[in-house]
This record gives structure tokens, C-alpha cells and sequence, in this order.
């Protein structure tokens, strides 16, 4: 969790140099702005203290299923204006397949294990809670696994 | 000898509906589960109905784990309420 | 084409500046160094002209079939020390799914029509060509399409 | 008037075996397709026999693009002799 950009490259650096990488998977979140409705900025609100458990729970799964040499998540919080980035996934494996398949389970299960909500607020002031989409859970349901439960 | 409240928090638009981010009460009489203590908030005030109005739009974590209706809870327990998530 | 290291974070924000973008998706291919038996550098050699030709074809591809908002490729030539990274793809759409099944697409297409050949030369100064493996043939299969053509 | 040599390339172990990385010949008679031409190019010289010792090794492209063994050659085209690309 942070408030402050992050650096992709240096953070790619390091996994580089992990013995034995052969290749390094990532995903990085933009803010998106609608053209229909264009939002001046994109808030982040989050759980602090489970947030860190459940992103170093969803790390550790994935370090462990796809063999993983190393592994990244860092997600901002906070204000962010449009074309901002929001999140980065980094996978580092001897073999492509692992590192990529690695970076799309950690950022399917971002997006439904780990307690962030987003908030858009409008050019014209007003602002809205995103909701959860059916996509995205059918999207963490295919890596198998329990899925946050409703009440 | 007072056995420990719990502590209940509430994020994104279950926070703004409640118009509480966190608070503290003893665990209510006959409330052992996270179920119970949904329909213990929601006779509270109006901030607390409209919040509960829908209960399949709430999540719930017990100590910082994901919780179901029929996770219990204990004096002492953090206990939040939140909609679903959509970090990422 | 490249003999030159890669900027990863400019090539980011150039795609990432593209209107409703909302992920971008990304590889990078790193000289990995069996323990078994370690390598001083690996050689790419590829067929100039062909190689821009194959690449375009393989954007041009990857960018209709996932609607990409933008793509780029980069792949070095020439010798690399261990730990070098040797490609770089980029994908960014609108929804990460897009943007990270087109990187999965690229790598795997990269891998099986573009023009290069690696060589591994060892530590005690011997060399032998990397051959191709089957996998990576199923890989690039499971898109669909034409495959590279036996003689 | 003479017709357009064709301009053969070879790349990676072909290169090494044929000692050759670039050579223009007359398209020889009865040549007209890949196939043909490995045939006529195996039995030119050593390098070449052992280039294209294992054909199944062996992959081509036409004028840049990938070939197999029907597909045509004409005076003027370039023609790439390789072993499977190992890229990415």
C-alpha cells in the first residue's frame, strides 16, 4: 500500500536478478476516465491491516502454485487522477507461461480477495461507489479456491 | 469483571450510510454470529437500516479474515461491514 | 529491433497516455543461466527485414483480435550477458483480461514466427544453438491460425 | 536478356554448415518450388549436404515470408534457409 507512484522499472530490476528468471510477467491498473461520464479523479479507500494479510496471503499462493522465483504487488491508495496508475502485478518464473499466468491470478484475486474500494468522482462534482462486477468474480472463480463470502 | 467490547467498522458507502467509520459496544445479549449482529445494527437508528437495507450488498470480515452470516464472534473481535470489493 | 537496452517505464507511459486505457499487460523476457551448466552470453541472430515484417503482421494481429488501445515490441539482437533482458510486450486495453491474454498471444507468436535464433555460448567458451521446443509450438497453437510452415 | 538470379540467406546453423550466409545463383533448370531448390542445394558441395542433411530441421521463408516445400520460386526471389526460430 502506498500513496506515492511507484517505480516499474526498479521494481522490475530487482526480480531480474533473482538467479534463474527467464522471464517476468506484469500488469499494471490505469485510472480510466469514461468518455460518457469523464471523472476528475478516482478515490481508494481500503482496510488497513487486512488489506497487508490479504495481498501477502494472495502472494504467497501464487509463489507457491505457479513456482514462482519472485513476486510484486504494490497497490496505491488514495487520490488519483486520470491515466494514473493504480496497481502492479510482477511475476518473475524461469518460464514465460508460470509469469504470465501468475500476473493474471494475483491481479483476478486483487480484485476480489483484498479489501479496496473505488470511488469516482465526476467532473461535475458528484461522485459514485464502483461496483463489483460479475466478470470479475467468474474471472478469481476459474483459479479455483474459496471466494470471499457474501453475508 | 466486563468482558471486552467488540470493535465494528464500516468502509466505503457503509461507512457513509452509518455515518461511522468505527465504534465500540459490548456484544449484545444473544448475538453470537456475524448474522445476529447485522440484525442487532440494523434496529439501531436510520443510518444503520439504510445500511443494512440489503444485506446481500454487505460483506463482513471477522479479525481481518472474509466472515459468512454464520462466522461467530467473540468480546473482543473486530468485525467490519463493507460492499464488495473492487481494488485492482 | 534493438541492440540497445530498453526503457520498460517510458514504453509504459507512452501506451499508458492513450485515452481508456485501463491495464496494460506486459512480458519481459530475461538471458537466463541453467546452474547445470551457466552461460557467459546469448547470441540473437535474426533475418533483418523479415523480422519487422513478421513482428507488424503479429501487432496488426494481436491488436484486432483484442481491441488493444496500443501495443508495442521490442526484441534485442546481438549478445546479452546473463540477466539481460531480451524482449519486451506491451499490451494495453481498456479491461485487463484483454490486455494480459494479447501479451500471452504476443510472447507466443514472437516465440514461434519471428525470424531469431539464440545461442548459448558457455562458460568454457563452447556454443550450441537453442533449439525449439515443442511446447512453445503448442503455446503459439492454442490462437488458432497458420503455423509456421515445416519444409 | 538473362532472368533475375535468386538470392539464397542462410541463417543460424545453416549459415555455419553451408559456410555461407548470402549466395545468388541462376534459378537452375527444372527448379520451381523450395523443394526442388533443397534438392538441387544438397548436392552442390559437403556444407550443403550436411545443411540439409535432416530436412524436417529445416524451415523457409519465400520473399520474407514462411514457405514450405510447394510453395513457388521464381527468378528474383529471395529465398531463407533456417533452423525453427527460438525468439522471444
Amino acid at each position: 500500500m502506498s500513496e506515492a507512484e511507484f517505480d516499474v522499472a526498479a521494481e522490475m530490476g530487482e526480480l531480474a536478478n533473482s538467479g534463474g528468471v527467464g522471464g517476468i510477467g506484469c500488469f499494471v491498473g490505469v485510472v480510466r476516465s469514461d468518455v460518457a461520464r469523464p471523472i476528475s479523479a478516482l478515490e481508494l479507500e481500503h482496510y488497513p491491516g487486512m488489506t497487508e494479510r490479504a495481498i501477502g496471503r494472495i502472494v504467497a499462493q501464487a509463489e507457491a502454485r505457479f513456482g514462482l522465483l519472485g513476486c510484486t504487488v504494490i497497490h496505491r491508495v488514495g487520490r488519483l487522477p486520470p491515466g494514473a496508475r493504480i496497481v502492479l502485478v510482477l511475476a518473475a518464473s524461469a518460464h514465460r507461461a508460470a509469469s504470465l499466468e501468475a500476473t493474471a491470478f494475483l491481479i483476478d484475486w486483487l480484485k476480489t480477495r483484498a479489501p479496496f474500494w473505488k470511488r469516482e468522482v465526476y467532473l461535475d462534482g458528484e461522485a459514485s461507489w464502483v461496483l463489483a462486477l460479475d466478470e470479475d468474480e467468474q474471472a478469481a472463480a476459474r483459479w479455483g479456491g474459496e471466494v470471499g463470502a457474501g453475508v | 469483571m466486563t468482558a471486552a467490547p467488540i470493535t465494528i467498522l464500516y468502509f466505503a458507502w457503509l461507512r457513509e450510510r452509518t455515518g461511522c467509520a468505527e465504534e465500540r459496544v459490548a456484544l449484545p445479549d444473544g448475538v453470537g454470529n456475524v448474522g445476529d449482529l447485522m440484525a442487532w445494527l440494523q434496529a439501531r437508528d436510520d443510518g444503520h437500516r439504510s445500511a443494512f437495507a440489503n444485506p446481500r450488498l454487505v460483506r463482513a470480515a471477522v479479525n481481518q479474515d472474509f466472515a459468512g452470516p454464520d462466522t461467530a464472534i467473540a468480546p473482543g473481535d473486530e468485525i467490519a461491514f463493507f460492499p464488495p470489493v473492487t481494488g485492482g
